[in-house]
Formats: C-alpha cells, sequence, structure tokens
C-alpha cells in the first residue's frame, strides 16, 4: 500500500492570546490508499486543525510552525496558492460536519456538484450534467434529476451529506478527509451515510482521514486509528489494536466512557405513579391568510406514565416529537389536547405553581446559564421567587452546589468561567432547587465531550440514588438512556412505538423501529456487550 | 400570478398602517398653528378678516374635525386625494408633476449607492485590515458623518462656483428647449450632483453593510466547501459570496426607502428641484392638509411598493423564500 | 471590565472618544472659553477668518463670533444628541421588547404602529411636528427623539424574539419567574449589547436631523446651533462660504467620533466580529 | 422686421419715459427670451383676485389695469384713456380705450371692467375690497365708459394709486359662469396685455409669448418671458451668473448676493423701478403686556437698537433709516422728516426702563420678551437677531419664536400670543390702502396686518377716517402728517428702516426699471441686447 498522505511532526501555532500556544505539537500521522485512518479525539485536541492544515485551508490566525506534509510524495508545504487550489478538490477532496451549512443555499446542488468538472476539467454543461447524475447516483440518492434543480434547503440532511460525498468524490482524489461527517445526523441515517463512505472507499481506493470524537464510529470504519488530545497525538494503531488493547491511559479512558447498550440489573420500581401523559396531542400549525403551510403533528395522542423514584427514558430521532413532550411536561408549551397529571393533579397553569412540581434540565450547557448573571443567583431566584427568604436560598444554593459536585464559592461566578460539565452541574442544581417532584432532562448530555458525559450521567445516577428522583430523560443516544434509565418510550413522528423496561425493551424489540434504531448504533459488535 | 397575490397581500397587510399614518397625520396637523388660509394671506400678502372667513368656507375649514377627517377618508376610498388649496388644483395632479425628479433623484441615488456601495464593500472584503480596506472603511466613516445639505453645499461651490462644471440647482435648462437625448443629457447634469449629496450617506451605509455581511459571508461553511473544492478566489467571491452577501443589502434598501425619501427634502431644497420632498416641506408650511395627507399617502405607497420590489428581489435571489409562500 | 479593556484596544475606539472628547471639552468650557453670549452681536459683520484676530474663525453675517458659536454649538448638538438618543432608545426598547417578548397580537399592533413609523419618511414627520409643536429646542429634541425610535424597536425586538426562546430564559420560567423578571432581569441586558451600538447611530442622526432642521431654518433660533449657522451661510454661500463651511467640519467630525466610538463598542461587546478574521 | 419709421417713432416715446438713459439711443432689438427668476410660487396668476407682487410679476404681462404708472409715479392710461372725477368724491368716469381685444379675441368693455370691480375688487381682492368697500356700483352706459359710484367720498388721488396694483382687469365672459375663484383662467390667465400665457408648470416654470395682437403697436419686442421657479437663493444667484435667469425682482436673492452681483459689470443691481414698492422693516408691541403698555419701555426699546449700524453692516446701501410709517419715496403725503425720532441711545433707553421700574436682575436681565419674526426674508431674520442681540445689551432678554407664515400669522394677528413682532410693512401708494390699518382700531380680530396690538387711540382713528374720504389733496397730506405726528409720538409700532426692493438686471436687458413698479408692470417696450 502506497502512503498517499503523509503528515511529519507538523506543529501549528495558535495566534496570540490563545489559552495555549500550539493547536498541534509534532503531530505524525499517514493515510494510505485503501485505507480509512480514524483520527479519534474530544473537543479542543486538535483533530480538526490537522484536517485543516491537510486541505491548506488553516483559519486565519493559525500558521504551520514546523513539520511536513506530503501528497504521493510531494511537498505540500511547498505549494504556492495556484498550486493547491488545483490540489484541492481534486486530488484531495473534503467532507465536513454540518450538511445544514456546508452547500451554498443560493446555488442549486447540480451547479455546486458541477463546479468541479467545470473548473477543474473545463467540461461543458451536458456532460457536467452526464457525471453529475451518476455521481449522485452513486450516493444513493434517491431522483438524481430532482436533485440537481433541487436548492439544499429542499434536501434532508442525510441527503445533503451524501451530495456533499457525491461532490468530495467527484474527481476521485487521492486523499478524503471527512470532518465529523456523521455527527449532525441522526443515528440512522448516521449508519447509512458510514456504510456509503466505507463503500465508495472501497471501490475507488481512496485515502480516506476520518475525524471524529464518537469511538463507536471509529469502531464502524477505521482501518487503523490515531488518538488525539491538546495538540498531540496519544497513540496510534490498527483499529484493532487501538480499540481492544489500548496502551495509553487517556485512550483507556476514552473507552471506558463509552457507554454500552446493556441496562444494568433492574431495580424495583414503585407503583406510585408520579407523572402521566394522557393522550397529548400537539401541532404546530402556521398562521396568515395566503400563506399555508403543512400542519405537522409533533405528538399525536402521547400517553407515557412516569413511576415515582424511577427514571424514563424517551428515545427517538430528531422529529420524533420526544423534545416537544419535554417542554409540555414542563409548561413551556401549550398542548391541543390530552392531559398531563402530577402527583395526582393536572398541571398547574400558573408557571410559580408549576415551578414546585416539575424541573428541567436542558440540553445545551451554554445556552442553558444567562452569560451576564451570577450563577448563584440564577439558582436560587426560583425558590427566592416561590417565597423562600434570600438567605435560606442562599445557603441552600451552596448546599446544592457541593450536592452536584462543584465548590460552594463558586456561585458568585459567571457561566463563562465554567466548563460545559460544570454548567450542566449548575444546570442539574437549579433544577433540584426548587425541590420538584419530577425533574425532566433534555438531551442533558449530548453536548458533552464522552468522558464529561460519563461525570454527569454518573451524577445524574447517584443523585438518582440519594434523592430518589423521578427523572422523565430525553435522549437520542439509546446507549446513555440504557445507562441511566428504568424504563423506555421509544418515539417516531409523535408517536410512542414502544414501551416497557428498558433491559427487556432493548434485548427484545417489538417494534421494527426500535430494531432499527439498535442496529443503527455505530460500534455495536464492539460495545454492544 | 404568485406574485400579484403577493403584491395585493402586501397591499392588504399595508393598508392598516396606511390607515394610521393618514388619520394620525389628520390629526396631528389639526394641533398646528395657523391653517391654509393663513398661509394664503401670507402669500397674497394681505386681504381683511371678511375675505379669511370666506376663504375658510370656500375650503371647508369651518366644518368640525370629525366631519372633515370623515369626508377626507370618503374621498380617499374613492381614491379622490381631494383639491390642494395652495396649488389651486386637485392634489394628484400636483403631486404627479412633483413625482418624476424625486422618482429620478432616488432610483439615481439608489443605484449609485447600491453599485458603489458594493464594489468598495466586496473590495474592503476582499483586503480586510490591509490598507485598501482602510481607506475605504475611512471614506465610509466620512461619508456617514457628513451631513447632507452641507455636503451639497460645499459641492455647489467647488463644482458650480469655482469650476462652473455642474449647474448649481434645477432640474433642467428650460431656457434652451432640449428635446430628446439633449433633454436626458440635461437633466443628467443637473441630477449629478443632488445624487452624490442624496447618495453619499447610503453609499456609506452600504459599503459598511456590504463590508461586513462579505466578511460573515467568508466566514461560512459553505465557503470552506467552495475552497475546499479548489476554486479560485475570484469564483469563490463572484459565484459563492457574493449573492449572499447582497442578501443584508437588499433588506436594507426596503428598510431606508423611507429615510431616503425624507433626505429627498433637504436635497431637493438644496438644489432647487422641483421634486416631491420639496413639495412636502412647501405643502407643511403652507398647510396645505389634503397636499400634504396627499403626499404621506403616496410616499407611503411609494416605499411600501419599493418594499414589495425588495421582496420580490429577495425571493429571486433567495430559494429558500420562494419556496416558504 | 473586559468590554472596557477590549474597547480600548481599538483604534477606531481611540480615535473616537479623542474626538468626542475634544468637542465635550468644547461644549463644557464654551462658557470658559467665550464667555458671554455667543449670539450677541461681536463685530462687524462677515469677516473673514484670519481677517480679524478677534476672530480667529471670523463672524456671521450677524456679526456673531464663529468660534464662539462652534464652542456654544458643541454642546447644543451634544446635548441634542445625548436626550434624543435616549428618547429614542426609550421608547424603541419599551416598544421592541413586549413586542418581542409577548410576540402575538401584542406584536402585530406595535409592530404595525413601528411600521407605520417607519413608512412615513421620518425626516417629513419631523417637519409636521416642527411645524405644529413649534421649533424651540426642546420640542425639536423630543420630536428627534419620537422620530428615530423604529430602528430601536425593531432591533429591540429581534433580539427579544431570538433571546426569550433560549434555554436559559426558558429556564427562568421553568422556575416560575414573573415576566418583568423575564424582560428586566434576563433579556433586557443580553439584547442591551447591540442596541447600546445602535444607539451611537441613533446619536449621529439625531445630530444630523437637527442640523437639517436648522439648515431649512426650522430649529431653535436662540441657541447657537451649528445648523443653524449653516442655515445662515447659505445666504452668503458664493462668497464666503466659511460661515457654512466652519460648522459643517464640525459636525462631520462630531459624527465621526460617534460613529467610532460606536465601531469600539460594537468591537467591544461583539468579539466575533471584532477579530477581523 | 418694421419699417425705420415706426421704430424712430417708438424711440421718441420711449426716450421720453427713461430719463438720462444712454441706452435709450440704441435701437430695440426684436426677439429673444427674457428669464425672469421666480421665487415664491403662486397659486393663482390672476392679478384682479390676488394683490401681490408675486402675482404682479406674471399676470401683470398678461393682464392689464385701468391705470399705469408712468416714468414720474403719476397716474397713465392704460386701459382707461382718461378720467374724471365729481367734486364731492362719489362719482368717477373712465373712458375706455378702444379697439383692445383678450387674448382669446373677445373685445374688450366696459362690462368687464364693471364685471370685475364688482366682482372681484370688492369681493375678493386683498386691500381691494377695503378700497372699495363703498363701491356701490359701476355703470356702463356705452361699451367704452365705465362710471364708479360710492357711497362716500373717494379721493381721486387715491383711487387712482391704488388702480395701478388694484385695477386689474379681468374677461367677464371667462369668469361670470362658475365659481371665481376656482377658475381655471386664475392659473392660465387671460388679458389684454403684451404677453400670452402658454404655460404652468409647478415647481418649474410659466411661460408666457409675445401676443402679436396687442393694442401697442409694434410691441413687445421680446418673443417670451420664462419664469423659472427657484425657490433657494443661493441657487437663483448662480443662475443669475450663469446666464440661465436674465432678472431677479424684488429682493429675492440675498442681500450678500445682491451687493456682489452689483459690483459686477454684467449686472445691475438697483432699487431704480421699484419706487413705487417700498416696504418698512417694522417693530410690533404687544399691548396686552403690561411692560409694553408703558410708552417709556416701547421708547427705550427703540433708543436701544442702533439703527444706522443695522443697516450699513447688514442691508447695505438698499436700505434707509425710516422715519415713519409713511415712506420718503411717496411724494404725495411724505411728511417730512421732522417728526418725533428715536436715535440710538443706549444710556437713554437703560435710564427709561430703570424709571419703569425694570430695574436689571440676575444676569443683568431686566424682564423677558417673545419676539416673533416674519418668516419672509432674509433682512427680517438679521433684524431680528439685531433686536434680541441690542435689547439683550439693555437687560431685555430676547426669545425669538420661529414659525412658518402660517403660524406666524395666526399667533400674531389671531391668537395674539407674542410680545415684540417684527416684518414688513409694504406701502401701496396711499396710506389709506395699506398703512392706516396698522393703526386704525376695531379691526376684527385674525386679519392680518392690521391692528392687533390691542393699542387704541380715538384721536389717531378720527384722523385715519378723516384723511379716508378727504377730497382735497392739500387736506389730505396735512392730515397723514398729523397722523404721522401722533403715531411716531405714541409708537404703537415702531417702522425705524425704510426699504426699496431691489432688481437685479442683467445689463442685457434694456428699458429696465423704467417705471416705479417696472417689475409687476408690462414690460411691453422692454427688449434684449444680443
Amino acid at each position: 500500500m502506497t502512503v498517499r498522505l503523509a503528515v511529519e511532526g507538523l506543529t501549528i501555532r495558535l495566534p496570540k492570546g490563545a489559552d495555549r500556544e500550539y493547536a498541534i505539537e509534532d503531530v505524525s500521522l499517514s493515510v494510505a490508499a485503501g485505507e480509512i485512518l480514524c483520527v479519534v479525539g474530544e473537543s479542543g485536541s486538535g483533530k480538526s486543525v490537522t484536517a485543516s492544515a491537510a486541505m491548506g485551508l488553516l483559519a486565519p490566525g493559525l500558521s504551520i510552525a514546523s513539520g511536513a506534509m506530503a501528497l504521493c510524495g510531494e511537498d505540500l508545504r511547498a505549494k504556492s496558492p495556484e498550486e493547491w487550489r488545483t490540489i484541492r478538490g481534486r486530488r484531495i477532496a473534503m467532507v465536513f460536519q454540518e450538511p445544514m451549512t456546508a452547500l451554498n443555499p443560493l446555488m442549486t446542488v447540480g451547479a455546486q456538484i458541477g463546479e468541479m468538472w467545470r473548473v477543474h476539467l473545463g467540461l461543458d454543461a451536458r456532460e457536467t450534467e452526464r457525471r453529475a447524475i451518476a455521481a449522485l447516483r452513486e450516493v444513493n440518492l434517491p431522483d438524481p434529476e430532482g436533485a440537481l434543480r433541487a436548492y439544499p434547503h429542499e434536501l434532508s440532511g442525510g441527503q445533503r451529506q451524501r451530495v456533499m460525498i457525491a461532490m468530495a468524490l467527484a474527481l476521485e482524489p487521492e486523499v478524503l478527509i471527512c470532518d465529523e461527517p456523521t455527527t449532525a445526523l441522526d443515528v440512522t441515517t448516521q449508519a447509512q451515510v458510514l456504510a456509503l463512505i466505507k463503500d465508495l472507499q472501497k471501490r475507488h481506493g481512496t485515502a480516506v482521514m476520518f475525524i471524529t470524537h464518537d469511538f463507536g464510529v471509529v469502531a464502524e470504519i477505521a482501518d487503523r486509528v490515531a488518538v488525539m488530545r491538546l495538540g498531540h497525538v496519544v497513540e496510534q494503531g490498527t483499529a484493532k489494536e487501538v480499540l481492544t488493547e489500548p496502551q495509553h491511559e487517556y485512550t483507556r479512558a476514552l473507552l471506558r466512557a463509552v457507554p454500552g447498550l446493556v441496562a444494568p440489573e433492574p431495580r424495583p420500581l414503585a407503583d406510585d405513579t408520579v407523572l402521566e401523559v394522557r393522550g397529548l396531542t400537539k401541532t404546530y400549525a402556521s398562521r396568515g391568510v395566503f400563506r399555508r403551510r403543512k400542519a405537522v403533528k409533533a405528538l399525536d395522542e402521547v400517553s407515557v406514565a412516569l413511576k415515582r423514584g424511577a427514571t424514563l427514558a424517551i428515545v427517538g430521532e430528531s422529529g420524533s416529537g420526544k423534545s416537544t413532550l419535554a417542554r409540555c411536561v414542563v409548561g413551556l408549551l401549550g398542548s391541543d389536547g390530552g392531559q398531563i397529571v402530577i402527583g395526582g393533579a393536572p398541571l398547574p397553569k400558573q408557571r410559580r405553581d408549576a415551578a414546585r412540581l416539575v424541573q428541567m434540565v436542558f440540553q445545551d450547557p451554554y445556552a442553558s446559564l444567562n452569560p451576564r448573571r451570577r450563577v448563584g443567583a440564577q439558582v436560587a431566584q426560583g425558590p427566592i421567587a416561590a417565597g423562600t427568604s434570600a438567605a435560606q436560598a442562599a445557603a441552600e444554593t451552596r448546599e446544592l452546589f457541593c450536592t452536584v459536585g462543584l465548590d460552594p464559592d463558586a456561585v458568585d461566578r459567571y457561566p463563562h468561567e465554567f466548563s460545559g460539565g460544570q454548567r450542566q452541574r449548575i444546570g442539574i442544581a437549579r433544577a433540584l432547587a426548587m425541590k420538584p417532584q419530577v425533574l425532566v432532562a433534555d438531551e442533558p448530555v449530548s453536548a458533552l465531550d464522552v468522558s464529561v458525559q460519563a461525570q454527569v450521567l454518573a451524577l445524574l445516577r447517584e443523585l438518582q440514588e440519594r434523592l430518589g428522583l423521578s427523572i422523565l430523560f430525553i435522549t437520542h443516544d439509546l446507549r446513555v438512556a440504557a445507562q441511566l434509565c428504568d424504563e423506555v418510550a421509544v418515539m417516531r413522528n409523535g408517536v410512542v412505538e414502544e414501551a416497557g423496561r428498558i433491559g427487556e425493551v432493548f434485548a427484545a424489540p417489538r417494534s421494527a423501529y426500535t430494531r432499527s434504531l439498535i442496529e443503527a448504533i455505530p460500534g455495536r459488535a464492539l460495545f454492544g456487550a | 400570478m404568485r406574485v400579484l397575490r403577493l403584491a395585493l397581500w402586501r397591499l392588504a397587510a399595508s393598508l392598516p398602517t396606511l390607515l394610521l399614518i393618514l388619520v394620525g397625520m389628520f390629526l396631528l396637523l389639526q394641533l398646528a398653528p395657523g391653517d391654509t388660509v393663513d398661509a394664503l394671506m401670507a402669500q397674497m400678502g394681505g386681504g381683511d378678516a371678511r375675505m379669511a372667513e370666506e376663504m375658510r368656507r370656500f375650503y371647508g375649514l369651518d366644518l368640525g374635525i370629525a366631519a372633515r377627517l370623515g369626508q377626507y377618508l370618503m374621498r380617499l376610498v374613492t381614491l379622490d386625494l381631494g383639491f390642494s388649496a395652495i396649488y389651486g388644483k386637485p392634489v394628484a395632479t400636483v403631486i404627479l408633476e412633483r413625482l418624476p425628479p424625486t422618482l429620478l433623484l432616488m432610483a439615481a441615488s439608489l443605484s449609485f449607492a447600491f453599485f458603489f456601495g458594493l464594489l468598495f464593500g466586496v473590495v474592503a472584503a476582499r483586503r480586510v485590515n490591509k490598507w485598501p480596506d482602510t481607506l475605504i472603511s475611512m471614506l465610509g466613516l466620512v461619508f456617514y458623518a457628513t451631513p447632507s445639505f452641507w455636503f451639497g453645499l460645499m459641492a455647489i461651490v467647488l463644482f458650480s462656483v469655482y469650476l462652473q462644471w455642474l449647474p448649481a440647482g434645477g432640474f433642467g435648462d428650460i431656457t434652451q428647449n432640449y428635446t430628446g437625448f439633449a433633454a436626458m443629457l440635461d437633466i443628467a447634469r443637473h441630477l449629478v450632483l443632488p445624487t452624490l449629496t442624496l447618495g453619499l450617506i447610503f453609499l456609506a451605509i452600504y459599503l459598511r453593510i456590504m463590508r461586513a455581511s462579505m466578511l460573515e459571508v467568508l466566514s461560512l461553511d459553505f465557503v470552506r466547501t467552495a475552497r475546499a473544492k479548489g476554486l479560485s478566489e475570484t469564483r469563490v467571491v463572484a459565484k459563492h459570496v457574493l449573492r449572499n452577501a447582497m442578501l443584508p443589502m437588499v433588506t436594507l434598501i426596503g428598510l431606508q426607502a423611507g429615510t431616503m425619501l425624507g433626505g429627498s427634502v433637504v436635497v431637493e431644497s438644496v438644489f432647487a428641484l422641483p421634486g416631491l420632498g420639496r413639495l412636502a416641506y412647501e405643502s407643511v408650511v403652507q398647510r396645505d392638509l389634503n397636499t400634504l395627507l396627499g403626499i404621506v399617502f403616496v410616499s407611503a405607497l411609494l416605499v411600501i411598493a419599493i418594499n414589495f420590489v425588495v421582496d420580490i428581489l429577495y425571493a429571486r435571489l433567495d430559494p429558500r423564500i420562494s419556496a416558504e409562500s | 471590565m473586559r468590554a472596557l479593556k477590549a474597547y480600548f484596544r481599538s483604534p477606531a475606539a481611540l480615535v473616537g472618544s479623542a474626538i468626542l472628547l475634544a468637542v465635550v471639552i468644547m461644549g463644557v468650557g464654551a462658557s470658559w472659553f467665550y464667555p458671554g453670549d455667543p449670539l450677541g452681536l461681536a463685530g462687524r459683520p462677515l469677516q473673514w477668518p484670519g481677517a480679524n484676530p478677534r476672530f480667529p474663525l471670523g463672524t456671521d453675517s450677524s456679526g456673531r463670533d464663529i468660534a464662539a458659536q462652534l464652542f456654544h454649538g458643541a454642546r447644543i448638538s451634544l446635548l441634542i444628541g445625548f436626550v434624543a438618543t435616549s428618547i429614542s432608545v426609550v421608547i424603541g426598547i419599551a416598544i421592541g421588547a413586549v413586542a418581542g417578548f409577548y410576540g402575538g397580537v401584542t406584536d402585530t399592533v406595535l409592530m404595525r404602529v413601528t411600521e407605520a413609523f417607519q413608512t412615513l419618511p421620518n425626516f417629513l414627520l419631523l417637519l409636521v411636528l416642527v411645524a405644529v409643536f413649534g421649533s424651540t429646542i426642546e420640542t425639536v429634541t423630543v420630536a428627534i427623539g419620537l422620530v428615530s425610535w423604529p430602528p430601536v424597536a425593531r432591533l429591540t425586538r429581534a433580539e427579544f424574539l431570538s433571546l426569550r426562546t433560549r434555554e436559559f430564559v426558558q429556564a427562568c420560567r421553568v422556575q416560575g419567574l414573573g415576566d418583568v423578571h423575564l424582560i428586566l432581569r434576563e433579556v433586557l441586558p443580553n439584547a442591551l449589547p447591540p442596541v447600546i451600538v445602535y444607539a451611537s447611530v441613533v446619536m449621529a442622526v439625531a445630530i444630523l436631523l437637527e442640523s437639517a432642521l436648522a439648515f431649512l431654518q426650522l430649529s431653535d433660533p436662540n441657541v447657537p446651533s451649528w445648523g443653524n449657522l449653516i442655515g445662515l451661510g447659505r445666504n452668503v454661500l458664493r462668497t464666503e462660504w466659511y460661515v457654512s463651511a466652519i460648522p459643517g467640519v464640525a459636525i462631520l467630525l462630531t459624527i465621526l467620533g460617534v460613529s467610532l466610538v460606536g465601531q469600539g463598542l460594537n468591537d467591544a461587546l461583539n468579539p466575533r466580529i471584532a477579530s477581523g478574521r | 422686421m418694421n419699417g425705420p419709421s415706426r421704430r424712430e417713432t417708438f424711440l421718441l416715446g420711449a426716450a421720453a419715459l427713461i430719463p438720462a438713459s444712454a441706452v435709450a439711443q440704441e435701437a430695440p432689438r426684436r426677439g429673444g427670451v427674457l428669464t425672469v427668476h421666480f421665487s415664491t410660487e403662486q397659486r393663482i396668476l390672476n392679478p384682479s383676485l390676488q394683490a401681490s407682487t408675486g402675482v404682479y410679476i406674471v399676470g401683470g404681462k398678461i393682464q392689464e389695469a385701468l391705470v399705469d404708472l408712468d416714468a414720474e409715479g403719476r397716474p397713465a392710461p392704460a386701459l382707461a384713456e382718461s378720467w374724471e372725477s365729481a367734486p364731492d368724491g362719489k362719482t368717477h368716469v373712465f373712458r375706455l380705450r378702444r379697439g383692445v381685444t383678450w387674448h382669446d379675441g373677445k373685445p374688450f368693455t366696459s362690462a368687464d371692467v364693471q364685471f370685475t370691480a364688482m366682482e372681484m375688487w370688492k369681493k375678493i381682492l386683498n386691500y381691494g375690497t377695503t378700497m372699495q368697500h363703498f363701491l356701490t356700483e359701476v355703470q356702463t352706459p356705452d361699451p367704452h365708459t365705465a362710471i364708479f359710484k360710492y357711497e362716500r367720498p373717494m379721493p381721486q388721488g387715491l383711487l387712482l394709486r391704488g388702480l395701478p396694483d388694484l385695477g386689474y382687469v379681468s374677461p367677464k365672459h371667462i369668469f361670470e359662469t362658475g365659481d371665481i375663484r376656482q377658475n381655471p383662467a386664475n392659473t392660465a390667465p387671460i388679458g389684454t396685455g403684451p404677453f400670452k400665457f402658454v404655460e404652468y408648470e409647478r415647481g418649474q416654470h410659466i411661460i408666457a409669448e409675445r401676443n402679436p395682437n396687442y393694442w401697442r403697436n409694434g410691441m413687445p419686442y421680446l418673443d417670451r418671458v420664462v419664469w423659472r421657479v427657484v425657490t433657494d437663493r443661493a441657487a437663483a444667484a448662480a443662475q443669475m451668473e450663469a446666464g440661465q435667469l436674465l432678472f431677479s425682482p424684488y429682493s429675492a436673492l440675498s442681500i450678500a448676493d445682491m451687493q456682489r452681483l452689483g459690483r459686477d459689470p454684467r449686472f445691475e443691481s438697483t432699487t431704480r423701478g421699484n419706487e413705487g414698492n417700498v416696504r418698512n422693516n417694522t417693530l410690533e408691541f404687544n399691548f396686552r403686556n403690561p411692560v409694553l403698555a408703558d410708552i417709556r419701555v416701547r421708547k427705550a426699546i427703540a433708543h436701544a437698537i442702533n439703527v444706522p449700524f443695522f443697516i450699513e453692516n447688514f442691508l447695505g446701501p438698499f436700505a434707509k433709516p425710516g422715519t415713519g410709517p409713511i415712506p420718503s419715496v411717496s411724494t404725495d403725503y411724505y411728511p417730512g422728516a421732522n417728526m418725533p425720532q428715536y436715535g440710538y441711545d443706549l444710556a437713554l433707553a437703560n435710564r427709561l426702563l430703570d424709571e419703569a421700574g425694570h430695574r436689571r436682575g440676575a444676569g443683568g436681565v431686566r424682564f423677558n420678551l417673545r419676539l416673533n419674526p416674519a418668516p419672509w426674508g432674509e433682512d427680517i431674520q438679521l433684524w431680528s437677531t439685531f433686536i434680541q442681540q441690542s435689547l439683550g445689551q439693555a437687560g431685555i432678554r430676547v426669545e425669538i419664536v420661529r414659525l412658518d407664515a402660517a403660524g406666524f400669522l395666526r399667533s400674531v394677528y389671531n391668537d395674539w400670543n407674542f410680545d415684540l413682532a417684527t416684518g414688513w410693512h409694504q406701502y401701496r401708494s396711499d396710506p389709506a390702502v395699506s398703512t392706516t390699518v396698522w393703526y386704525r382700531s376695531g379691526s376684527p380680530r385674525g386679519a392680518p396686518w392690521t391692528n392687533q396690538w390691542g393699542w387704541q387711540d380715538e384721536r389717531i382713528d378720527g384722523i385715519i377716517d378723516n384723511a379716508a374720504t378727504e377730497v382735497d389733496p392739500v387736506k389730505r397730506k396735512a392730515l397723514y402728517a398729523d397722523f404721522v405726528r401722533a403715531v411716531q409720538t405714541e409708537l404703537p409700532l415702531w417702522m425705524p428702516i425704510e426699504q426699496i426692493f431691489v432688481s437685479v438686471f442683467n445689463r442685457r436687458i434694456r428699458n429696465a426699471g423704467n417705471n416705479p413698479r417696472w417689475a409687476s408692470s408690462t414690460w411691453h417696450d422692454t427688449w434684449l441686447a444680443s
């Protein structure tokens, strides 16, 4: 096998004033023809910077301090911008993470793909179109002719990523760099896209450098793996070696943090139901005299029940209605039909009354705290509004900070002084401060790095034990659900597909949809057990 | 068909706004000291009280406010803007006579500001933080800070008084009976300075917006995609960035149509252009209620029309919009 | 603190602050530099700058010292700028906040009103207001404030619309906090930075509007406003053009200063743009 | 081309009209377009309905009056060839010119005069309604005789001096149907004059062309007259210099430009030809303010203002100190300068104010006054600023209240909401037409340019009434001298500056300014040098 892309001792300097001097330091990697190299690491590990450097598209401010890059033996660092232009797209292509924003919204798909042949080969319109259709067909896009005339917003995320892949492979590049290409996709779509990449790579013999943070994905497609941490490659080897016999402690920790799909032993559950959702219906309809939009049923007669002291997972892909359900339960959204009963009584309309019954932990640790107010005040304000004296609320807040594993003195700091995991702990403290009967957690760990995710999950588990919390846990990640929850309800298009004890559902799914979800989990072969 | 429906919808949606403006303006003007007859007396240079009283009766100023407002709105339904006391003609005629210079001036200024704003904005963004950017941004700031009437006056001093290149004012040289192309050329010569004067601040605004918008778009993912495709910078900018970056500018045109119309009051006054802005000023001073309300009506329609055109333009530029409606 | 440091790193902000400071010093120190009535008869009218050492910037067509008017005018321009801006920002924020926060019918009604104000050319409305309520400096200032709030309202509304669905606002709702708390404590502080930046635009526009009014001889003749001076100078433009030119430069510099400060604020409060990429 | 003999006959006549003018030596050139500065847009152009210079500038070329003024300012025949009056002053007979036709071809007759006098002058025309208030009928014994009958004696001098401005005739056949005010001929006038109306583009221009059937044979010389609407003074001056305008009447340019263009050999800035249009800058006191009702305060104010300084430095050569409400150019009624006058004496002013009990308070201020200046005329603005500056020195703080025309008239003449006001008093040939109404009590509220000051003096009212109906010119003059002495003593208002309107001509215009109201006159003998 010939080495296509080789990176030797690459060091990239960050602009002045950054938190460290180098984005990556002494990184050496190589990808050979017909090989997939997975570069894996958590946020800030420098994996994306490495990819950009290999494309010659470093962000302004970043500069290569030392090291070498070669494409099939040609020194890439010596290339002029003009030469780089002929290499990019033609010999090294790239697929980016966000399919929603990576395509020009104002250009048809056909025009964007066609540019590849027009610019690099100077082909005419007809030939370009012929090739574009073929390329779209190759990435299994339904109705390739129609897709050519479509604008990106008319395609789904998975379809757009297919378009991106078709575009990247248009000129049969020697090297394909994929920067987290499936992170933004639903799990079933992700499985399809991964399969597609692997398949195409096999067929074309492309050398693929695949950037990801997800060991599941690594297990799914990698031939070789490089693990990065804070700008350094800490471990490199074949997929099998790294995944099964990790040498570096960091790799081991990361692998440990990947949740398994098998649920722990079921706990005995109380009979008492603390939250009952009965036939809840929510329709998003558009208003306006002339503009008609289709009404979307986000929730269609949804009924679920949460037992006291238990954790109920609501799982499903995007658009399944799980977040709508969560928002209805805490009263942020009104419903169009059905009932929400907490502790035997309907959810009160008054915000202040509902606050004592149900609280919520939000998804985004950065957006869920007001950046301009001290975190302690944000936790204490709920109890104060409910009538607790300021002094007592302050004392309780400090206690809560201890409970969630934060320094009680941190109450006087501002959100930006905390890491993502710490902020999520503050979010949990804020919810607990109201001493609610039900805690709704809406994807509380999905925005976190895997190691932090494990810590937060551990905290939730501990709190659940200690405080006997009843939790409605919304997630798209079945493995996370399996680790934490007692029961599960699988949702799809606003309907509950199936529900039950989580171990039973995951071990023997009754619904085909549940089964497809489980099958789509990347790295199931490795981490399933 | 869809465009027509959109137009009707626009108009229907702006009817309450229009009504609000007209009624508000009508009531506001009732509070003004003095009425049309006072202004007429001033124009005549004298007259006695009996005459004034008769004139008030003649112009219907002896009726109550509610009655007059009712009358006005009733007439408006039949698209009758009424009769101008000061000009002695139907308001519609007066306004129609004054509309062309203003429309020409606005169109010229808008084109000037848009074209050069676009050009300078792109150049500045392409050379961000280098000397062309610094120079252009500086110029933009200075243009923005220049009071338009003052610029007009100084331009007159320089170009009309000292250099004698361009006429100091007016809409055309009527002593020469120009026709056809010569007449157009003559009007164009008269419009050079007013266009610059009115367009300057908008040039500055567009330039700034275009630069910021370019920088914004240049940082977007799809530009990275385009670069990763190996496109030349020129092609990246021309094919991918420009159209996206123009969207905020197009929006701005609609938002600032009213401001521009307001600016033409001053510019027309500086250059003695017989336009709508000047007419507005005169009818405020003359308390010519009908004419003023007519102008308000027409300029509101104009703003609505411009916004409508901008909407269509926007929809043409951005397929996401057309898909939505 | 962080923002302040970022602010003073921007050269635009430094230059702008320096210009504004100079104008402020002119305005505040006007009575000290030029005691006595700046509108009083100082000497023979229309003396060119430099022609008479007593009047370094010459005299206007009413025989008043242009330098004295320039200094006292700084005070007027800044006063009008600040007061009119405050009025329009307060109105704009109030309307924008309520409309953006509550949405629905409230939003529709308020936005119709805003739209009405925006559809009507603001200078036209200003003319009418001044014609109706007179042209004392107070009414002119209030009128300018009254015609320049709609963009502030729109901006505030847009910020509120995007902020009210943010998770931290929802978290407060879930905590049972009232709307007043949500608007004033949670959303407003976060919506404010762009509005503050925009206030510099409003201030520039306010100064320009007053000078345009004065130019049309519709502003208060009892105050030494720069616009008044330009308007007076118009009568002698062809020969004694300096009467108009000098205050025009003063307006230009002041607005330049305000804009630069605004840009500096923007750079400081909106770090995403600041890096320049 | 016309025969030389005919031209020579004209030249003799023209030479008689123009005293001491070298211009008259040249032979008039036919043709050419005279472009005229038109600074205030007019609602109507019919001088039978509206008496104002803005209308005369245009309408005066298209329509004609019964009587005109000759070069010396004496009444001269126009549409009326001759006139005689009964001794009691109640009957005035006008013999009308024969062979005159309207622009639409219809003959001009006494019926037109009768109709215009009764329906327009007496009912609608400003100032006309005052002058013709006691006109009872106009008899028309034949098509060329009009006999005016008055209820009270009408001095012939008053009538003849009034008619050049207030005696324009309109065609009866055009106006007799429908509402006179709404008649389209008001904006597209039809007359008997040397020029025929062509078009009026609002905001742009008015065009009139030569009337080939004009009754003065061979006239006019000009092909066209074009009035360009230029509201901006500076722009107008620029167009004068560029040759786009040839004539700017009635002080429509800025004072600076009028002086500047006067120094340019291409132009002439002059008061010549405007002797019939004199104005005073006024200072009006509101007697409802007790401070101003005190004559010591009024006198102090007058003494505190250095009028000669103001004229010298601000108005230049076109103005002179006024000596009273009847200006010095009014040869028939000017009583001379030996009337009570108020020279600049700041010390005296301060003393008078002290005496009146107005001691200086904080900041040296005795009391505050609001001053409403009329919004027309650059000189009014300068004058009001100068008043503010001057009174400030006497310890009176003046706040200028800036209002537009409608607001000014309403607040001063209707709402009486002012302390001081200043504007123009325009003298129109006879004090009874334009001047005494400023002083006569009993004017209904809301009538502009009348006594709305709250001032009342029965003796002066008596003089005014007697003078208006006094038929004997000598007695009349004496009565007006009494009037001036009285009002200069009591000072209900002050007219300290006398200004003749200024015309700026391009020197290509010949026979310019050859009568006292030239800008308003017919221009039948005006021609353009090449």
